[in-house]
């Protein structure tokens, strides 16, 4: 680790910086939480979509609520990557970290979050602080990061903002996002205006105080620092929006004609319905918080039964609250669509974390056979165009539908192509049309088991929908003919809809040593991982699932032309070399298991639950380890190292 | 099959339709002989032939138990769902559609044990429909388990010596929740009473809950007996504003007159167990209701283009 | 149809009647819900057990709730199949059928209850009844089931209870165990004995009149039928029981020394309760009626947390409601005992009628990696054992066991060997000794995830357990390496006792062209279906899975032992020949999907919800008709009739 | 790690040992500062010093939301679990071990949302145990949503145009609740009354339901602003048989006496909004209590095997 000392020498006459060109870099910006680290980086990340370069900018919260200040439990920011080109994924590590004290900067250290070289602009007024625990403390961590080559500069934050606020605790962010500013060389005007947005409620007089804290850290930037960095944007040929996956839901929801959402809060789900609580408002749309999630999906599936499809949306808790009645609206045939942003499990578990651990529950959780669609968005953009793809699927099957998303995809934000608001995704006004007199509620088509959905309003239609087993006519019935008639009915819907759907595209080459399937938010991180690879002259290709249940066509085929298909996700796996695990023993990720029912295929998986989001340096490793486990490539394995410290023996 | 001809002839045209209690009959009831379920059934006929209620906008939510049996017996939209989770579904219709009529029919144990958080805030809610709630004391459908109204004693299969709670009083319940603005009481064995209550509860906009004593000659043949039996047991608290058939006179001597809007007085009537209070015990239509209060603009599809199109507006790059 | 009208001629000089010996004989008796065929059943079926006889009960249960009288749906009543030797499951056909009207006959005959040449024995009351509606329906009835050669016999039940009782309606039921007793020479005393149990708490009179009814009856049938049957009953050589599963969960649960039971009522769940709620005034047991299905699990994970494991028993709808805490009780390894007892789904579904569908949602319908442990009676002797084991896993790997029986060992009654409590089963009083200072409240070992489990009272145990992600210590744990050990240490107790169990044993020989795999009730029915293919020189053999998660050792080792593995479920999968159906979305049954995936054998299915239990006659023409498909067998297919007449197609 | 020497050595003696305060600290308390749930933390710190109630058979039972976070921060065993959950759990616990002490902590939503149907229902199991609602009237823990006790018109990010519906007093709810015997309100920055109503709370024998009036900087702040700057803003509830801290009488003016044993004052009190009544509303030490008379008398192993066999018996072919 090298210590560079910056002083401020007067003088201007300087070596003009070095200028590091690259494709994409990884900046971080922590802090104490409210010191603000995440507004900065927010910023940062939108000026950069804004400049036209890809972003990917992912929030870091601390593990701790309410964590006292200075502990590396607390830190609280962003991370933000910028490319040339499209960033799929939050990368690997950071190349540039600026940390408002020691202990958060050393939470990054330790979870490994920082490239073997990174440089470290870091608050320097701990150092000399007269609390010697804290000087203490500062020694020590500097001892503690002396294990890599970090280039740490020390940058006079509070000092220099006590020159514009009293509270330099409400300013460094802005200044250091004049410091960035100036080290990525980004757009001064556009910086000005996304201030002024992101403090748009505020007083005139905050936003001044705020672009004078930018300018005086770019300034400062540009007389200390001796180098600077070039993204050259390779600007988009089709505009583009920025937001996160949860505003995505919202705005696709909103898009997708629905009009009644209920829910009950939970995290990380909730800014879902924040977003279009305030949207209904110009939709014509309401928003129902209810008092519980059982109620919550019984208001939607009320609203869905007198009307238009409705949505509910949580995660996993609130998923399993809600069991009961998604068995019902598959009985019913009630159309509903419920997206389950996943956290980490189980019960509690990891509330702000990412996990991928209930796609079974989503496929499985019913008891009795409840037949029904089950999605998953892999991306930002996936989570706008699901919304629509959802509610047409669930009114033309009368089906329930679930769309997962995550906790990666909900706080994550990314640009993408504008999505083209189409007139024909919004439903039309509710046909209230009489019920020709031949027309039974459920005239099941024995072809496809659709029938025609009717509801209040319409003259001629009365009848009564019930949980329990039931004939064309919504009568009670018990017999065995009837059971297995309306039983086969419901699920021959999925049967229809599974023929409806295209093979999935192979990343990459079409056949190989490794296929690498995934489904969700890891597509990015697992696409780039393959193609690492695959710089690296390994044949793997990789598969991204969008339908889980019904699976799409084709994957035997496609597995066979490969030696060995490994699936990657992010819930939890006995790993193979565990020596307690055996063949019979051992339980696969959820993705996995369900492939290997399906194709007969020996998938095997490479899962992890770390509480972040999958790297792709990880899951190269990963695709490395198994392809010299099964002999294609020298034992001597090119791996990095693991992610997170822990993992099975 | 289930469309007459005669109704869907006459939404044809202008509607010219008059029902009679015969246009709302369903499938026929298969409730016990003597139990106390067919009285309000026929209550609910009468009520919506002589409000002249139309069966394509009458939805009957119920949970589940012989009483949430309720809307396969009537011939208008009905939802049969899940035990203790009538209300919900009930909310999401009236909210998602107020121009529908909703009834919501529950029993004991499906409306205050498994369906109680509900109840409760159904209540602050305030939309408007009637919600009735068939109390017989114990779980019919399932055979014989105790309910939150057994009485305290009362044996079942699952306490077989005797309940081991004093029964909860679902109207005093009704009345501690903030925002109730109807609760009523009424027996089906006194099916002028019950009329009457039911037409109350219709015609008054809110939330308007009753509880129904109900026989279940099944499982609790002796709860009622006396007050079936002894006009004496029951006290008819009369209004104008809530309850008043002064045909009912002759037989129930018991009588008092109590203006709803008195939550004071109505809570110690709720409290009141000999005689068995039977009317309007509390009633204030100024209560805010919910299907109002988020009542929403409609908006064409064009509109909401447009609007959707600004609002990504908002977040371009 | 040759119809038999027996006139009491008054003489006795008669031809003795002819003697039909076999081995096993079915016993149908039905009528209008109220008039106690059910007790008949119920006392027929005792005696039988009681003389020695294998037997097995099952209650016939209307289709409607309070049906009116004399309608098919309004059917209710008993079966009885009684054998020399063990009887293990319901059959396939009525031998002799006791109607109390022609319309609940009609209902046994439509839903091909009946043998082609069963003996009816008819209540005459009807034919000629004053009500032209009812003379049409009677003609019309006997028309209808001319189609099959059964012989019936007119018995005039209401004419000669008359004689004895004021209302027969009251009185027929011990007329017909009278006749009935006669046919099979049943025990005189035995059978009084039982009306007399059966009747305990009702007055000496009404005994009195019941043996009445019942020697009415017995002479009646001395002097009027031509046949009696034998059923040499082979006597067990060890003392019995008979009961059913439900009386048997109860039972068991006592033994295995649970303490609280916590429940919502629910069909047909509930009953088992209703035992444990008398038995336990003498046991130091708390039954505890909740207000719903949620709070039942969480007093019963409180009361398992504070103490000894506790036990909730459900059906289909509570176990959904019970998904949020199961995960709770994996995430805090709280020990907890679930049993469900299936029935008809999704939703309300067949509230009364069998299901195997919940096997995927015990499974996997929690959210998160909630690994547990699933186990499955396979009859009504398991259903008391398994309380036992249930216990003793959840205690000694702190974790939820589920354990599956249904609705048809529910209510089915048979006898079986008397288990010995032991006194090592019951729990000992709760330790209440300090806990060691270095013992933590999740010290897990990491060669088998297990730790010790303090509970509230021991000093120096203090700790907050929770839901949230923890570290051995029970803190919330948030980082990486926490996150991923204690998931492995909750999954890595799977791990262990799968390598406990002993494989499963192969029922009929080793190797073979097919292998029947079956769980849960219907084992007796596959054996004996494929012990009759057997004999019909088809190399078939089953096998009967106890523990579902984890799967019990060598499974895949079996199957290559057989050219086609096959599971028979009472569950929906879509069928094989269906034209709808391709091998890329045809939806497996329950037990296949999860031998696929675990195996990677292409276990096939062959799956009925017909509302009833499987017969073991239709499971015989499954199995034929699989081996006719495989080519193993000649084309024109061995088969009888379908169960059911829908069926897909 | 968690156990320390002093309470070890002292349990293996004759229970000598006293505890302090610091006896009962758990894990550092991870609250906002200014959060009114500190004061409550210590106040029950204090109340278990004061009653000298063993560490370990005393258990702190939860839900989820920040309030719930306080079992963590006690030396006693505690159970965190499921947002809405505590009571069942607490029930089972107390039910099945009527020898531990328990304490539960609910916020506003997790008791009065979520777990409606639980407190409906605890409340009349009456089981001996206290029960406090960290009353912020928002959702703390998922950042800001609008909770039932929320008052009208107030904004949060669910309902950003304010709450629909008026606030739902929860006091009065409980009273509603056949067989509730203990309901008082009284507000964390009154420490003295906080920690005198918690005393008269556990000394009362039963359901002992308190709603504590807490602060919420981030999400509330201006909640109960002006009920802590202006004392006049407060009415003491004052009684023998409640809550009486003549200490207070100096800053309080507004006071008034009243018997816990009327109910019907007590629920005119719990309507009262302005000046906000501190103090025990109702108490009622006579209702029967559900973990005594559903207590069972222990049997040895033995004697259960003796009976099983004869249970046994009456199954026997
Ligand atoms: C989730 C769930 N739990 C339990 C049941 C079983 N169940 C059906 S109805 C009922 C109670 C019936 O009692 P009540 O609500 O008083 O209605 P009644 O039959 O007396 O009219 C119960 C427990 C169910 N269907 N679903
Ligand atoms: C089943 C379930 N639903 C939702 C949540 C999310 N959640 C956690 S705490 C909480 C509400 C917190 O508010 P409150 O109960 O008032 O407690 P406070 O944080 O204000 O103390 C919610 C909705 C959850 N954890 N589990
Ligand atoms: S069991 Fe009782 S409530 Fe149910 S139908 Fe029969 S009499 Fe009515
Ligand atoms: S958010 Fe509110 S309730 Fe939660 S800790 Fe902070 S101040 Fe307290
Ligand atoms: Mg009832
Ligand atoms: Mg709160």
């Amino acid at each position: 680790m090298a210590t560079v000392t910056v002083k401020d020498t007067g003088t201007k006459a300087r070596k003009p910086p070095r200028l590091i060109e690259t494709r994409e870099h990884t900046v971080e910006i922590v802090s104490d939480p409210g010191e603000g680290a995440q507004k900065c980086g927010q910023i940062f990340g939108a000026v950069a979509a804004k400049m036209g370069n890809g972003a990917w900018t992912v929030e870091l919260i601390p593990a701790e609520i309410q964590p006292p200040p200075r502990i590396p439990a607390g830190a609280s920011g962003n991370r933000i990557r910028i490319g040339s080109g499209p960033v799929t994924n939050w990368g690997d590590h950071a190349n540039v970290v600026v940390a408002f004290n020691e202990q958060v900067l050393l939470n990054r250290h330790r979870v490994d979050g920082l490239a073997e070289d990174a440089v470290v602009l870091l608050e320097n007024m701990w150092k000399e602080h007269p609390d010697e625990t804290i000087r203490k403390q500062w020694v020590a961590a500097m001892k503690e990061i002396s294990s890599k080559r970090y280039r740490v500069i020390e940058v006079p934050m509070d000092e220099l903002c006590r020159t514009v606020v009293e509270d330099p605790r409400k300013g460094k962010n802005m200044f250091v996002l004049g410091v960035l500013s100036w080290i990525y060389q980004r757009d001064m005007d556009l910086v000005r205006d996304q201030i002024g947005f992101a403090f748009r409620t505020k007083s005139e007089e905050i936003y001044e105080k705020n672009v004078a804290l930018l300018e005086l850290g770019y300034g400062w930037a540009e007389e200390n620092l001796d180098f600077q960095v070039l993204i050259a944007p390779e600007a988009p040929d089709v505009p583009m929006v920025v937001m996160n996956g949860n505003q995505a839901v919202a705005l696709g929801a909103a898009a997708a004609g629905f009009e009644m959402t209920a829910m009950y809060p939970i995290t990380p789900a909730t800014s879902a319905s924040f977003l279009l609580g305030e949207m209904f408002q110009d939709f014509g749309g309401i928003l129902h918080q209810a008092e519980d999630e059982i109620a919550a999906v019984g208001v939607a599936v009320g609203a869905s039964y007198a009307g238009k499809t409705a949505l509910t949306i949580t995660s996993g808790p609130g998923l399993a609250l809600k069991t009961e009645f998604l068995g019902l609206a598959a009985m019913t045939e009630v159309p509903l669509v419920v997206v389950d942003v996943q956290r980490g499990g189980p019960a509690t578990g990891l509330p702000t974390k990412v996990e991928q651990s209930d796609l079974l529950a989503s496929l499985f959780g019913q008891p009795g056979d409840a037949p029904h669609v089950v999605m998953a968005a892999a991306t930002i953009e996936d989570c706008f165009h699901s919304m629509v793809t959802a509610r047409r699927i669930a009114e033309t099957f009368r089906m329930l539908v679930i769309v997962l998303t995550d906790a990666n995809l909900a706080t994550g934000v990314q640009p993408f192509p504008r999505p083209d608001p189409q007139l024909s995704w919004i439903a039309p006004p509710i046909d209230q049309s009489p019920v020709p007199p031949d027309v039974r509620p459920y005239d099941w088509d024995p072809k496809t088991g659709l029938s025609r959905r009717f509801i209040p309003g319409q003259p001629g239609g009365m009848h009564t929908v019930t949980g329990l087993q039931h004939d064309e006519n919504s009568k009670v019935a018990y017999s065995s003919d009837v059971v297995q008639r309306s039983s086969t009915m419901r699920s021959r819907k999925l049967a229809v809809l599974q023929q409806a759907l295209t093979p999935p595209e192979v990343h990459g080459d079409d056949e190989g040593d490794l296929l690498v399937v995934g489904w969700g938010s890891t597509k990015g991180a697992i696409e780039e991982a393959v193609d690492r690879t695959r710089e690296e002259g390994l044949s793997v290709s990789s598969l991204h699932l969008r339908f889980l249940s019904p699976l799409e066509p084709g994957l035997k085929e496609i597995f066979s032309r490969f030696k060995r298909v490994m699936t990657v996700e992010i819930n939890y796996s006995d790993d193979l070399g565990d020596p307690y695990i055996t063949e019979e023993n051992r339980r696969y990720g959820q993705l996995a298991w369900l492939l290997r029912a399906h194709t007969l295929v020996d998938v095997d998986c490479w899962t992890r639950v770390l509480g972040e989001p999958l790297r792709p340096g990880s899951i190269h490793d990963a695709i490395v380890g198994r392809l010299v486990r099964d002999g294609k490539i020298g034992s001597a394995p090119r791996r990095g190292k693991k992610q997170g410290k822990g993992g099975a023996a | 099959m289930i469309a007459t001809c005669s109704l869907l002839q006459a939404s044809l045209g202008g509607d010219e339709r008059v029902f009679s209690m015969q246009d709302y009959e369903g499938a026929q009831a298969r409730w016990c002989s003597g139990c106390g379920d067919h009285a309000v059934l026929t209550a609910a006929q009468r009520l919506l032939a002589e409000e002249q209620l139309k069966p394509e906008t009458t939805v009957f939510v119920s949970g589940i138990g012989c009483s949430s049996r309720f809307p396969h017996y009537m011939r208008t939209y009905g939802f049969h769902g899940l035990h203790g989770r009538a209300l919900p579904v009930a909310t999401g219709i009236k909210l998602h559609r107020p121009d529908l009529d909703v009834f919501v029919t529950m029993g004991d144990g499906d409306c205050t044990s498994i369906g109680a958080a509900h109840w409760i805030h159904a209540i602050r809610y305030n939309m408007d429909m009637v919600v009735v709630m068939l109390d017989n004391g114990i779980y019919g459908l399932t055979k014989n388990q105790t309910s939150p109204t057994t009485p305290e004693g009362y044996p079942s299969y699952t306490q077989p010596h005797g309940s081991f709670l004093p029964p909860m009083n679902p109207l005093q319940a009704t009345l501690g929740v903030t925002n109730a603005s109807f609760v009523a009481q009424t027996a089906e064995w006194v099916p002028q009473h019950l009329f009457a209550t039911l037409q109350a509860a219709n015609r008054h906009k809110g939330f308007s809950f009753v509880r129904i004593l109900q026989r279940c000659p099944e499982y609790t043949p002796d709860l009622f007996q006396l007050a079936v039996k002894k006009p004496d047991k029951l006290m008819l608290i009369e209004h104008e504003d809530g309850v008043l058939v002064p045909d009912l006179h002759e037989i129930y001597k018991n009588r008092r007159s109590h203006d709803p809007r008195d939550i004071e007085i109505g809570r110690r009537l709720a409290e009141q167990n000999e005689p068995i209070p039977l009317g309007v015990l509390f009633r204030d239509e100024s209560r805010p209701r919910y299907e109002e209060t988020r009542r929403v603009r409609k908006f064409s599809a064009e509109d909401k283009v447009k609007r959707l199109n600004e609002e990504l507006d908002t977040y371009a790059v």
